[in-house]
């Protein structure tokens, strides 16, 4: 039997989603060449990126906290990737060279990813700085990094194999869809079915109380904000494989992007309530938006304007049918 | 280049004075090219030169402009982010007493900056358009992919390519679409114009970035080889891809040899020299597949 | 049963003091918690008790003495360690998850996992039931607890507690949000678990509650250790009398009061159901409140008492029908703002979540609702705003140590005191009163009856809620019965009976709280 | 006698101010130049923007909510202040041509700054928009009509009387220094000695319980994004009057300063909690941290790493001062 809560949850959703299925209807009708499938995976494939940090931001805000650093975190972690994979790495200091597997490359990237995420909730755990300040701060020092690393040029020619995970196709899916549907499907299983997924829900619901049952609350946190992290890298290695190059303004604002996809799947800034699911829908709004958009040939000026009124009206639409507080 | 950096810094034992750099942004790796030839070439000529990133903010370049002016530098070295509204800032500086040399981009006044060494993005883009309607041999489907919507240049450019392009009625621009000068926007950009328009001959981008992007998405689409791409600047990846036939052509902007000029003038000013004509263009060469052989990123085999 | 065997004494405090920024919240307290007895702790408000009880549980890690248990002196550093060496507290504020189902808050921390790392919800969910059954509360335990009203929420606590199976359970004032039904049913919990060998730490305000159960009875005052003796050697007077600290006259009756002309009238006044067609939630009830009556308003956990006045204050103008009258005069009460307007005050049921902003400085608090009096020349004087706030923090005796003091930092009945003393500052015509006694200690309860019929005397009418009967036979001159949102009597107080009272109380379907 | 709290609250505020100290010190010493009259006033006059936005930032935190719409805004109402001023307003329906004076043009400006907050107060408090998703769009929405209405291009040469603000002196002092000094002596007042300010904190701390105190929670968060709007305003038209032109990229990206500025500050982004002095000594040390870096030839890259490094010092110094919850 539902409740109350359930009922909310199930509306909110749905209502999105009758916002996503509404502007699918109408660019259908308007915009020839929208409702096609090369445009279904072209659009599938362009929300992978935000869908992967998105889906790191959903379990940080369901905290209660932020990430401000993910379009940094992407940019560093392609960078460092495509660097090593490009250059090795010098240790002058040793007068050492390695030089880098694809897999490697890879693989150290995530790790770079990670660690930065961790750093993030070290700075929020241990020092008690509130996730918006911490974040935005790993945000700046993220983005010098990657401007020094690369410096301030891009970091191309990454050959055939890299580009796989951008551009290739595996069962005639893009494998970047692939990977966002793992992320998805792992986020949701851990959220709904596991104790580290119940725990996120009750730091963000009530920390106090979460305590007070003796939640580990500071691991619980360092865990999210770790795997944030770790998602933003791999958003970053579609970015930089698809590309075929790294470049050093890569996602730059993609933080808005992102909080804006959970909020508008319904997700709560305070925190505690809200879903994955939710921000896959919000996701698509906006992916959906932006094609369509450019489909339809708006010029260039009125694109913002028109965006911003249809996310206001997507919202709205949630709002006005679940009113009752 | 922080090697260079050092280098730069090794010469403040005989250090003549202090020059500034002020450029537009760091966000295009055009610019760091430019601005870094700026400083290492003020280095060599013995001042202490640094570097201001005014990341596309007038507002910050102006609070760079107040900041230098206090900290007694004796020359600027300025890539404006916005012709016009750049002009107050160039101004103040010149009440001030410091000369601004203003580098690539210019600022719409005249006698308030003691010399601009300019890249004709206009006139650029007209020749680029005279041979974008050769290769198109007059007619069929483009697309034009515009830089940020707010700045001039994004305009000078469009306006030189279609001042052109727009004689030619059998040429039909099918879509007009902003992506920033950023690679990754272009490449989703252009990907999402395809679905509409998957029957396009040519796309022409306003930098070389969106140019590369564009590429991409051609690439993934399978078209690379039936549209041409058309870029501006001459950055390393795409005078690399012109060499290996990927884009048809871009407009070579002179990075380093303008802010090479622009360091030695401002030498010159502070040695006494007055005299230097308002206006420097800085012709903007046409590379193609066919003169790529004279050409490297960012400028000339010869003079590199 | 001898309580000098040592060897049943699972724990013990030894010479306890905590302070909190310059207030000694305890001063060398030592007890001692016997095995198989229910071990009651009463005290003021401020006293100290949920301070011991959270030093003892874990919750606080600094403090000065030892805590010895199973004679071997231990220091928690979380409430884990607590639970883990068998200690269990229900906190004196709810702790739960709201977005968390009732059986995911019965099971935090403790969740049951299958093999392969996933949640067990079927077997937590049996496992709920079952507890939640033993405490009569048929709920489904896949709903989330924020779908819950607070009396079904403390039990939730409760069955959070046993589901811990600990050796010592510590109840910080389990009774203050239930209703009578629900009380009988955690006594006989409460006796089994004891006979189990179970050591029971019972706080409550309600005195005479601990000669239905307790064993022992420690009091304490101001943080120090007053006395602690078996059940058997006190009387109620002598406990007041440790707690006050000086001899205090028996409980509170109040003054009959000579009718006069109606203040407030309901007429008719419904509430649907927020979300089942054509259910009300408070169902046509109709009832005047003269001036200098005193209205009680009794029916069990769920009757809809506070709906009713909520829907009085104009919390509900979309969903609610019918009329209310000041006066005789029809009035359109759309917001709170209106219902002020008309002199309508509204001392909430959860201090917590609806009467105060923990933050705000008890001053700040006290003139919330009536800042407009605390201007001079259209700027806010923090002078006239101190005076107004300390007239009152005398007048209720509001324990803290200084008007600037954080609301949040009070104890949980000088917090509802607080709340009071905001609705007073307001002047009202009308008061509506939703446990206004609430975890309050019986000295300042009778000072609360007091005030309540001196405002009475002063011409207001008075709107009270509440669950205990003794209470309310003795504040109210007139008694309305709620049973499912319907009215199902109405008395002279003088005529009611607890019998009466009750036989309307429950609800004609069975099944005392229903969602 | 001071309370616990009064001493937290003012240690915080103290620890801050610390941080902005020991910050000015270390520059003093090692930034020659830095500590000088002119540097002094060049401080104060490059913070006054920020420091607008952040006071009405402050509020708008103070309730519980967030505006990221005060760049856009500032960018819309400089970019209506200019073009009024230099092309007047045609309306060829009627075909009319209204010309602006200085003054009307600068009301004009502020009058769309206020209405683009108050349509932020709208969304967020009628149709219950988060305030995250309504003032994000309408971040987009100001951004397109700014370009709208530029036509893309910088509007230049407004002339001496409207470089007044921007430039001039009075007294001394930068005309832009005392605008701010005002709206900051308003704010604190507001806040502190009246009831609208005391309701904001009231919001913010515990919205039902305002509510059920009698407290119109709608009109107060309606007035405090108005106010908010017209702040931004004010910003704009203090970056157009100084650079005697106003551009359609103005403002972009200063929500995230503005922010910053408010939490570093020490207010507290769920509400309830903070203090517009305690954004000064945000805004200073924001202001401070450019400025001296700068001074030291810093060069750009390493800033970004320096000022995150920085920010994390500057707030985790208040935080492990201020520790026991
Ligand atoms: N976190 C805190 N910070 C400051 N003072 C506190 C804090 N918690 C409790 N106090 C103070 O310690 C004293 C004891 O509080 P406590 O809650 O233990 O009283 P209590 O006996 O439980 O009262 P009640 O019966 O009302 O619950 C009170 O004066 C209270 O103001
Ligand atoms: N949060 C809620 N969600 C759904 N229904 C509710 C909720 N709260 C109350 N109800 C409904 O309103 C009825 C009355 O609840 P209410 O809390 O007013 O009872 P009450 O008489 O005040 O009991 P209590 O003493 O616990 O406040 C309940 O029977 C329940 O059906
Ligand atoms: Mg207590
Ligand atoms: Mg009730």
């Amino acid at each position: 039997m539902l409740t109350l809560d359930d009922h909310k949850a199930l509306l909110v959703k749905f209502q999105s989603l009758l916002a996503l299925l509404l502007m699918v209807v109408i660019f259908s009708v308007s915009a020839k060449g929208f409702f096609s499938t090369d445009n279904f995976w072209l659009v599938l494939t362009q929300i992978s990126v935000n869908l992967c940090l998105s889906v790191g931001m959903t379990l940080v805000i369901l905290t209660g906290g932020i990430d401000l650093s993910v379009g940094s975190v992407l940019a560093l972690s392609g960078a460092v990737m495509a660097g090593l994979l490009k250059n090795g790495l010098e240790l002058p200091a040793f007068n050492l060279f390695v030089g880098f597997t694809v897999l490697g490359a890879v693989l150290t990237g995530l790790l770079v990813g990670s660690f930065l995420g961790l750093f993030n909730g070290l700075m929020i755990t241990v020092l008690r700085i509130p996730p918006f300040v911490a974040t935005l701060a790993m945000m700046t020092i993220a983005r010098g990094l990657t401007q020094l690393w690369t410096g301030g040029a891009a970091i191309t020619g990454l050959g055939e194999i890299f580009g796989y995970v951008g551009t290739d196709r595996l069962a005639g899916v893009p494998v970047r869809v692939w990977t966002c549907a793992a992320v998805v499907g792992f986020a949701i299983l851990a959220l709904k079915r596991t104790r580290f997924g119940r725990y996120i829900y009750a730091v963000g619901g009530n920390e106090r109380a979460a305590k007070l049952s003796g939640l580990n609350v500071n691991r619980i946190k360092l865990r999210v904000y770790t795997i944030a992290g770790a998602l933003s890298a791999v958003g970053g290695l579609i970015v930089t494989s698809k590309l075929d190059s790294a470049t050093p303004v890569a996602g730059d604002g993609y933080e808005l992007d992102s909080i804006a996809a959970v909020v508008i799947g319904g997700t709560s800034l305070s925190g505690g309530k809200g879903s994955v699911l939710g921000t896959v829908v919000g996701t698509l709004i906006i992916g959906v938006l932006n094609s369509g958009l450019i489909i339809l040939r708006v010029p260039p000026f009125w694109q913002k304007v028109i965006k911003g009124g249809v996310i206001l009206l997507a919202v709205a639409i949630d709002k006005l049918n679940t009113k009752e507080q | 280049k922080q090697k260079k950096q050092e280098s730069a810094g090794g010469q403040e034992a005989r250090s003549k004075g202090n020059i500034a750099v002020i450029v537009s942004t760091l966000n295009n790796p055009w610019f760091v090219v430019l601005a870094d030839t700026a400083k290492t070439r003020a280095g060599e000529l013995g001042y202490e030169a640094t570097i201001f990133d005014s990341q596309n903010d007038t507002a910050k370049e102006s609070d760079h402009f107040e900041n230098v002016i206090v900290g007694g530098y004796a020359a600027i070295l300025f890539n404006p982010t916005d012709a016009d509204g750049s002009i107050a800032n160039v101004k103040k500086a010149k009440e001030a007493g410091i000369p601004t040399f203003c580098i690539d981009r210019e600022v719409n006044a005249n006698d308030v900056a003691a010399a601009q060494i300019l890249s004709d993005n206009y006139a650029g883009c007209v020749e680029l358009g005279q041979y974008f309607v050769k290769k198109m041999s007059q007619k069929g489907k483009y697309v034009e992919l515009l830089g940020i919507l707010g700045d001039n240049n994004t305009w000078n450019r469009s306006k030189g390519f279609h001042s052109v392009v727009d004689n030619y009625p059998g040429l039909k621009m099918v879509a007009q679409q902003g992506a920033e000068f950023d690679r990754t926007k272009a490449m989703d950009v252009l990907e999402s114009i395809l679905q509409a328009n998957p029957d396009i001959d040519a796309v022409f981008c306003g930098n070389d970035a969106m140019a590369m992007g564009a590429y991409q998405a051609l690439a993934a689409a399978g078209k690379a080889d039936k549209v041409m791409v058309f870029g501006f600047d001459g950055a390393k990846d795409v005078i690399d891809s012109i060499r290996d036939g990927k884009i048809v052509a871009t407009g070579m902007q002179f990075p380093k040899r303008m802010a090479r000029m622009a360091a030695e003038q401002a030498d010159e000013y502070i040695k006494g020299k007055r005299d230097f004509p308002q206006k420097i263009p800085v012709a903007v060469e046409l590379v193609t597949r066919e003169n790529i052989a004279k050409y490297t990123a960012y400028g000339r085999q010869s003079n590199e | 049963m001898a309580l000098s065997k040592t060897d049943n004494i699972v724990l013990q405090a030894r010479s306890i003091s905590k302070a909190f920024g310059g207030i000694k919240a305890l001063d060398g307290v030592s007890l001692e918690i016997h095995a198989g007895k229910v071990n009651a702790i009463v005290g003021e408000n401020g006293a100290g008790k949920s301070t011991l009880m959270k030093i003892l549980s874990g919750v606080h890690r600094e403090y000065e003495g030892q805590i010895v248990l199973d004679g071997q002196p231990v220091a928690f550093a979380n409430p884990r360690q607590a639970q883990d060496n068998g200690i269990a507290i229900i906190h004196q504020e709810l702790n739960l998850i709201p977005s968390l189902s009732v059986a995911e808050n019965v099971f935090l921390g403790r969740e049951f996992v299958s093999r392969i790392g996933l949640i067990d919800y079927r077997a937590m969910h049996r496992e709920t039931t079952k507890i939640l059954k033993r405490l009569d509360l048929h709920i489904n335990p896949r709903i989330a607890v924020s779908g819950l009203r607070v009396g079904q929420q403390q039990v939730v606590e409760i069955a959070h507690a046993l589901s811990l199976r600990a050796r010592i359970v510590i109840m910080d004032e389990p009774t203050s949000a239930i209703s009578k039904h629900e009380i009988e049913v955690l006594f006989g919990l409460i006796r089994s678990l004891t006979a189990q060998g179970v050591a029971v730490v019972y706080i409550t305000h309600k005195l005479d509650e601990l000669f239905q159960i307790a064993d022992t009875v420690t009091v304490l005052r101001d943080g120090k250790l007053v006395g602690s003796s078996p059940i058997e050697d006190v009387t109620h007077d002598d406990i007041v009398r440790k707690m006050v600290g000086r001899d205090m006259q028996n409980f509170f009756v109040k003054a009959y009061v000579a009718e006069s002309q109606e203040v407030l009238g309901v007429r008719d006044v419904c509430l649907a159901h927020p979300r089942r067609r054509d259910d009300y939630v408070v169902d046509h009830v109709s009832f005047d409140v003269k001036a200098g009556e005193v209205l009680g308003l009794f029916g069990l956990m769920g009757a809809g008492r506070t709906e009713l006045l909520e829907t009085i204050f104009g919390l509900h103008p979309k969903r609610s029908s019918g009329d209310i009258l000041l006066d005789g005069r029809k009035v359109e009460v759309g917001s709170p703002t209106d219902a002020i307007g008309f002199g309508i005050g509204f001392v909430t049921e959860d201090r917590k979540l609806e009467g105060l902003i923990l933050e705000m400085s008890v001053a700040a608090s006290i003139s919330l609702a009536s800042l407009e009096r605390t201007e001079r020349f259209g700027l806010l004087s923090g002078a006239i705003e101190n005076r107004l706030a300390r007239d009152y923090v005398e007048r209720l005796r509001i324990k803290t140590p200084s008007v600037k003091q954080r609301v949040e930092n009070l104890s949980g009945g000088n917090q509802q005191k607080v709340v009071i003393a905001k609705w007073l500052a307001t002047n009202p015509r009308v008061l509506l009163l939703d446990e206004p006694t609430r975890g309050i200690d019986i000295n300042a309860k009778n000072e609360i009856y007091r005030l309540i019929s001196e405002l009475a005397k002063a011409g207001l009418a008075i709107l009270m809620v509440s669950s205990e009967l003794p209470e309310i036979m003795a504040i109210a001159d007139r008694i309305v019965v709620l049973s499912e949102g319907k009215q199902t009597a109405e008395f002279a107080s003088s005529k009611a009976t607890e019998e009466l009272i009750m036989k309307a109380a429950i609800p004609k379907s069975f099944g005392p709280s229903k969602v």
